[in-house]
């Protein structure tokens, strides 16, 4: 039985591997779910046969009851709220560890006649997961708008008392390390990190919260690997630290595409200065990255783009037909919708598109292709500005009004590359940019195509 | 035949009569669109003949062929002529390039023949007016003529080639003046595989001029005038851009001069020391000849050889492509058009800063106005 | 066995580094749900806890709560996942349909 | 001054007395590295006039100004007139275009006078001669400047534009015989924004219209002849292809015909019923002109407007650009004349296949010659 | 002790890890090397650590002797004869394998009293390392010419025989495993599957000996982790298993690369007919996949591009250009070689070229860059092929002679994109495709240049 | 113990499988011979069988040329790789020297 069980947890451990393997491209990424998911059932198998379970009414109801509350849950949620249900999964995660951390210690008090390591891992699980669930429901309340996005926090005390927390957290451990059996002591030790979790999690910006969440998700993967070393348990182990390696690098990667660090997230949370992620000027802009215009173009049915005086200026035409091409290799339909006066002079586009040889019967002028645009999945601007302003429709005091503009705003999805929030020729802002559905790829037009290019190219 | 026809307002084309003026106010495409709007169009015969376009092309498109001197509505392309301006009757409206700033005469007749005059040239340079911007329609044309032009002339190729029988250099082509036309001409020559260059005294036009893969000419004046136009350069300004424009101007094989300055001369870029100093066979078009020339050497609406330069200066190039050059044309004045009619009836709104700047005569002076 | 259990953690951990280059930012998300449903593998140590013979009360319901905690994760980590990924389940149409003519 | 200075071999330089010929033999680039050679060159004052090319140009690249014609090698552009040949003393060689295929008395006259006359139209298209090749380097000239003739000719703008008046769509451009000419006009005309389109006999030109960006016109008639040219189409095959292109052409803006076969007269590719079915405004341009032309309307040399469509013949479109045609010529003489020169002096090896197809006369004929 | 060993082991197989990781990029291989190599000495003072252990002489006698042999075979041997020693080293990996496993049996006969792991794991590590060790040397053999290259195969009889001897090998295995202490049995285990690599390896053909060779490093990999395995001993384990998985990855790609497959290298082994690489018309060519191209640019001071008729009918000028430019970011000089007549028309190359905005300095005409070939560290022909062919300078018969051509032959390294062997306008065959320093890429010019760009940007 | 060993037989191998992804043909010869250096590890085997206590005189010899093949496979391996990674350490100068005029 012991042997077939620890086959089993191989092979889930092995299918965890080939999951998240598949996880990361975009091909392969609902499949590797599905292979991780079958993973996780052959894991529980292999548990369930461990030889001498008992308490096993208990246990299928604990299962019953976390099927039904999961299932609903997750299917109910509106995509909107996905990353809020994300930080509650977690939070659960790290509160079972903690919550089995402690019945452990109830168990056996002091951890008699164990490897000094059976304390520490659990000790280490008990305070990672309790400060995993806490920080967590922090994060899902922030997301949720039920707390306020703002950072909230005791200003210069922030830092002593997180430390003070964090260091008592550890000295009940270190306590129960040493031998002790008080009960008390854990339960501080869960109350002390979940303080601390709180504490932690209150004073970071909401905008950092998606980082957030996945710093606290790596680390309920560390604490499940702690709880695996103390259980001994292979599958636990494997998949735990898994998680933790592989969290944090995702972790770094997301912080990174937001422009921000981790380590002054971090501080954020300690009272730190670089608490709030950089307000960008006039409104919420969402800036993405290269590789995300990537796949929203690649995946799209219809992209239209918007050629404008920047492209020029980028002398960007070549890289554009190389996107262009690459998209229509994949079955995207690709058209240009070239406004009168894009550009500097009569023509401008023209010139600089028959330079990049993209066919004629790819450029549609702006009475053909502005009811398009309804239809459209992806509008990607590209160093367009006035000519794409809805100010020119809607705001009879701007110098710009009346004059006809493409209707780029009516894509489902606006990706506008210029290098920075500056105004076009008219010298006008652009609500375009601040409008939900747009997102900014800033940076010189034609290393932001080449960018694209290369990143449609990996897909 | 008269244009009284039913209660329809009417529009006429006369065939112009400035000679070399090929090109025609409106074109049967867009006297199509007119028609459907419910205006009454009447075209003199053989008025796109210079055009290349035939009288029943109009007739096909919903025009007839008549008198245009009497309908509501005149639209014409050069200036007109006082015999023409006489064969307007009073309270009629005319529509097209009416030279306000450089041939104060025509003004003065209009106001006289009591006639609305619309001048194409003062359409404001603003973004909602663009499309009855005649004057950068017309110099998007004469951009692109001017290098046709340019590299007809010469005696070299324009586009680098390695044969058989040695390899060919590309031709240099400097544009001085980086307006519309010279935007065009720069991208147009460049096509043809030109290294092409640029220069202006507004400092903004080194982007637009890269933005057409040429290089930027840094000669440190800079003269920002108004609405987008230039200024005239003071005595020393242009003392040292000469002198600086002198010593650039003989490396190049072509020269292309769009240089003006709205109502003033056009200011000499030119002299005759650099022509002489470039090589032989190479070629200047001056595309200011109207306003005297950028080029010290340029004879308005001729093609001199100068020691062994090419100096062309032609006065009217957009008649050079008259049916393009007339379609772009008629699309300003139908946007024009719509703005001077209101439901198919002459109703100018004078206080739209667009037809403010654009009336230069009225036959009912409002207050105020000239 | 701790020792052998160490180098499993260490290999895991490669295997993680590893696995993760560089990930598209519309993956983000996905991905960190897909690790996150992987975590709740925290409820076989609930199952092995409460299995064990847990007969106290107290630590049976604690062990209840660990299980359940643990099972939503999973079971939730890994629907909503697969919900998030729905953008990638209708694929292009086969590639130079109406490509360029 | 005559050429008989010292013992070295001499090269006359004429000025071209064909009416409109502005090429020149050789030019002062090509004149200094034959001067180098131990050459002596002697050239007509006033020979480089018509290409604006001055007289000390060519001094300062080592040549005198004299009478070229009693210089040991004479080297010319266009083939002699009677009163030409007249001036050469017998046993002189001349170099040149002679037309040995379409104007036999050239030849004869040239027997008569018992001169050496090597023709440039003769050198066989073998990778070797490729320098030598001057009908390829003419007809590269011809067809770049075929394109600026038919775009300067067209009514409408090559490239597309989309301007704040109006969208213009992007000229047509049909070539009818893609050899070197109509290669170089398709690739010209689509660098100036033109959708190509480009049509032969020859399959393998398919390929090869492809490779400048351009589509291939199919209309399955394939005659492939000898040594890279093509054939004379059979009775019915003209027909075929006659009533095909006649569908063709009427979509075009611009058609441009280079098509010829050598020693026969030009084949009728555009019927008069294609003209007028075409758009008005639009343009022709024969190159095929000296051969007859390759359009029925056409009248070499001139440039006529028939049904509002321009056809334009020009007989010698390389002249229109003289300095850089008279360069890559003279580039040819100087690679023939090496061939013929031996140590600097006059030694030809008619046994060297160039020289066989390329000497059409001998002044001491030798065996099996004409 | 035994923990700190342990520790050891661990550290010594994560740099392992690490260094193999350095050793698939370009920047990082030299570092990687380095790393493993660290990995390796860890490994053997952890080993060295081992409480009790002996004959300490003989253990320093053999380690002494090995590095005594291997150092200056190492330093000495040719650069082209490298692959050779590689098959020498892999075959003494397997052979050391072998001997283990011998002396084991040797020391307790029969296995008794061990788990059934262990026999098991020991004679799968004895045979796979004897078939390592021998197949190593017949491929050392052919690679060094010391064998001839030509497949050596007993004809139909082939496919019995090497299936005869693997079975006889695991017959005598098992009556080993079934507790049998005869040693003569083990001796026919080791000569049986040593006779059986030799039998394998001599019918294959010496151009596949290099995937033989990575194919064998993968079994010697596999064996050391089943010693690793029978010995309980997790650095070998994991880094045997590295190997093993990693080599066989490598394996498939290196087959791949030449336009071959495992199974029917494999299948030649056994006598099967796909025994020889495919022969190409007229002398060896040699062809060469995109990311090599690519790296052979990246690291070369001084590249010629030579531009033909192939580029033209590709249209490949945008692609050629963006290709220019990656390489001169990276430093590379670059410059275009316009030989008169490329292409088919006069300044064909001129046209396209201008198209794709190549600045004019960098085409150089025939004249002025002929001489600069002999310093050139790679000449990039791109669909040219007459106006290299060196017949027209030293083959008074071939209808191209006289013509001057580009010196692209003197060139330290020829890379050749074109679609086949086919001839160009003048139909003559180009010795160029056939000198050993010509390397050729075959395919449709525009997608070949797209791969190397593809390439260039990941290195 | 042997599960342990098979569990991380198995990671081992996935890491192997990670680590390599698309390797250009340029290094394939230096990885292989890298990797072949790895695994001379064997020579460990040799080192502790013989240390172990082996007294016969042949089981010696034998044990001793089992660390003399692995050692020479280590050094060797190394050293061989070193050497064809020798393309590598000649760094392009600093980008953009001479860069596009
Ligand atoms: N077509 C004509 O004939 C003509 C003539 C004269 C004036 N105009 C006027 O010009 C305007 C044309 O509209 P448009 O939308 O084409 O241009 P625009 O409104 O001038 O906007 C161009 C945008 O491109 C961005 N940009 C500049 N360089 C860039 C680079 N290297 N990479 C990426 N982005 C870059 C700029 O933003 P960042 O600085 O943030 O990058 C700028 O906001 C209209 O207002 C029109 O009226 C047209
Ligand atoms: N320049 C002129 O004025 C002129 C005029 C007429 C003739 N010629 C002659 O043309 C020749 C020019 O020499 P060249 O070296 O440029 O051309 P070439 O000798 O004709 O060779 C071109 C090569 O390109 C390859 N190719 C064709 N399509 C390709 C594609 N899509 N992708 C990759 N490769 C492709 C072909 O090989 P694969 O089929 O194997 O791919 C062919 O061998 C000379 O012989 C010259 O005399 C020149
Ligand atoms: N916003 C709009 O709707 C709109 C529309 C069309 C044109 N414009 C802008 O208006 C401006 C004027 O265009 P234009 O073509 O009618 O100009 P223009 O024909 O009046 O003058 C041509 C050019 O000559 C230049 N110039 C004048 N004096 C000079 C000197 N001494 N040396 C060198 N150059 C000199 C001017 O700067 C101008 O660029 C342009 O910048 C154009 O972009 C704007
Ligand atoms: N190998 C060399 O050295 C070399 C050098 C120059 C040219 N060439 C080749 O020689 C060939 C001839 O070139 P050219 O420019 O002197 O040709 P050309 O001037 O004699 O004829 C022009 C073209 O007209 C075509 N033509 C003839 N009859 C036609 C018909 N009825 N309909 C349509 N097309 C017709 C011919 O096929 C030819 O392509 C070309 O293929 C060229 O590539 C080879």
């Amino acid at each position: 039985m012991i042997t077939l069980r620890s086959v089993l947890y191989i092979l889930a451990f092995a299918l965890f591997i080939y999951g998240l393997m598949g996880l990361t491209g975009p091909r392969t990424a609902v499949r590797g779910n599905a292979i991780a998911a079958a993973g996780m059932a052959v894991a529980v198998v292999a548990t369930l046969l461990t030889p001498g379970l008992g308490n096993w009414g208990l246990i299928a109801l604990g299962l019953v009851v976390g099927t039904v509350i999961g299932i609903p849950a997750a299917r109910q949620v509106k995509m909107t709220a996905m990353p809020q249900m994300v930080a509650l999964f977690n939070g659960v995660g790290g509160g079972a560890v903690a919550l089995t951390a402690w019945v452990e210690f109830r168990e056996n008090p002091g951890f008699q006649g164990e490897p000094a390591f059976v304390p520490i891992a659990t000790l280490f699980a008990a305070i990672i997961g309790s400060i995993s669930f806490w920080g967590s429901l922090v994060a899902f309340g922030k997301l949720q708008e039920i707390l306020p996005g703002r950072p909230i926090a005791v200003g210069r005390l922030q830092l002593p008392l997180n430390v003070l927390l964090l260091v008592g957290a550890v000295a009940c451990a270190v306590v129960i390390g040493l031998g002790s059996d008080v009960e008390l002591l854990l339960v501080a030790v869960l109350v002390l990190a979940g303080l601390a979790g709180i504490a932690v999690v209150l004073p970071i910006g909401g905008a950092d919260m998606p980082v957030v969440v996945s710093l606290l998700n790596a680390f309920t993967g560390l604490s499940a690997a702690a709880a695996g070393l103390a259980l001994s348990n292979t599958a636990m182990i494997v998949a735990g630290m898994l998680v933790g390696a592989s969290g944090s690098i995702l972790t770094d990667q997301m912080a990174k595409a937001m422009n921000r660090s981790i380590p002054s997230i971090i501080a954020g949370g300690f009272g730190g200065t670089a608490a709030a992620a950089p307000v960008t000027s006039g409104g919420p802009v969402r800036s993405v990255s290269a590789a995300d215009v990537a796949i929203q173009l690649a995946y799209a049915g219809q992209v239209i783009v918007v050629p404008g005086y920047g492209m020029a200026v980028a002398q960007a035409q070549h890289a554009v037909q190389d996107m262009a091409k690459l998209l229509v290799d994949r079955g995207v339909g690709v058209a240009y919708a070239i406004h009168p006066v894009a550009g500097r002079m009569p023509g401008h586009m023209n010139v600089l598109l028959a330079e990049a040889d993209v066919p004629y019967e790819q450029l549609k002028e702006m009475d053909e292709i502005n009811d398009e645009f309804a239809r459209t999945d992806v509008a990607l601007v590209i160093g367009a500005n006035d000519v794409t302003n809805p100010a020119a429709r809607n705001d009879p005091s701007s110098p710009i009004y009346g004059m006809p503009i493409l209707n780029v705003d009516q894509a489902r999805t606006v990706i506008v590359l210029k290098r920075s929030m500056r105004a076009g020729f008219a010298g006008v802002d652009n609500a375009l940019y601040t409008d939900p559905k747009t997102a900014m790829l800033f940076g010189d037009a034609k290393s932001s195509v080449r960018e694209i290019v290369e990143e449609l190219k990996a897909l | 035949m008269t244009s009284q026809e039913a209660q329809r307002t009417s529009v006429g084309v006369p065939r112009e009569s400035t000679p070399g003026e090929r090109r025609v106010a409106l074109v049967p495409g867009v006297v199509e669109r007119l028609c459907a709007q419910g205006l009454d169009v009447v075209v003199e015969p053989g008025a796109g003949q210079a055009a290349l376009i035939p009288d029943d092309a109009f007739t096909k498109a919903g025009a007839h062929l008549g008198d245009p001197w009497s309908a509501d509505v005149v639209v014409k392309v050069a200036p007109p002529s006082a015999a023409e301006i006489a064969k307007l009757p009073r309270g009629s409206t005319l529509l097209g390039f009416l030279a306000p700033l450089t041939d104060p005469d025509v003004v003065a007749r209009l106001r006289e023949a009591g006639v609305t005059g619309f001048a194409l040239e003062s359409v404001p340079r603003i973004s909602r007016a663009q499309s009855m911007d005649a004057l950068s329609s017309q110099a998007n044309v004469a951009g692109y003529r001017a290098v046709l032009l340019a590299a007809t002339e010469c005696t070299r190729f324009f586009p680098m080639l390695t044969t058989a029988a040695g390899t060919v250099k590309p031709a240099s082509v400097l544009v001085l003046g980086v307006g519309v036309a010279g935007l065009q001409a720069l991208a147009t020559a460049k096509r043809l595989g030109a290294r092409t260059t640029g220069y202006d005294v507004r400092p903004e036009v080194a982007d637009q001029v890269r933005s057409v893969g040429a290089k930027w000419l840094d000669l440190g004046v800079s003269a920002v005038g108004e609405g987008g136009y230039a200024r005239e350069l003071t005595e020393e300004e242009r003392a040292e851009q000469t002198q600086r424009l002198n010593a650039a101007i003989s490396g190049f094989d072509v020269v292309i001069t769009t240089a003006l300055v709205p109502g003033r001369p056009a200011p000499r870029l030119v002299p005759a020391e650099a022509v002489r100093r470039m090589r032989p066979g190479s070629v200047i078009v001056d595309l200011a000849g109207s306003a005297g020339g950028n080029c010290e050497l340029s004879e308005p609406g001729r093609t001199v050889v100068e020691d062994e330069v090419t100096i062309a200066a032609p006065l009217n190039l957009p008649a050079t492509m008259p049916e393009h050059a007339s379609e772009l044309y008629a699309r300003n004045v139908q946007a024009l058009l719509e703005l001077v009619l209101v439901d198919g009836r002459l109703a100018p709104d004078f206080s739209d800063e667009v037809l403010a700047a654009t009336c230069i005569t009225r036959s009912d002076p409002g207050e105020g106005h000239p | 066995m701790f020792l052998a259990d160490l180098a499993i953690l260490v290999l895991a951990g490669f295997v993680g580094f590893a696995v993760i280059s560089k990930v598209p930012n519309t993956l983000h998300t996905p991905l960190m749900s897909g690790t996150n449903a992987i975590h709740g593998i925290v409820l076989l140590g609930g199952v092995l806890v409460l299995g064990s013979g847990v007969d106290d009360l107290g630590s049976q319901l604690l062990a209840l709560v660990a299980i359940i905690f643990g099972t939503i994760n999973v079971v939730g980590g890994f629907l909503v996942t697969d919900r998030m990924l729905g953008m990638f389940k209708r694929k292009p149409e086969p590639a130079r349909k109406d490509a360029e003519k």
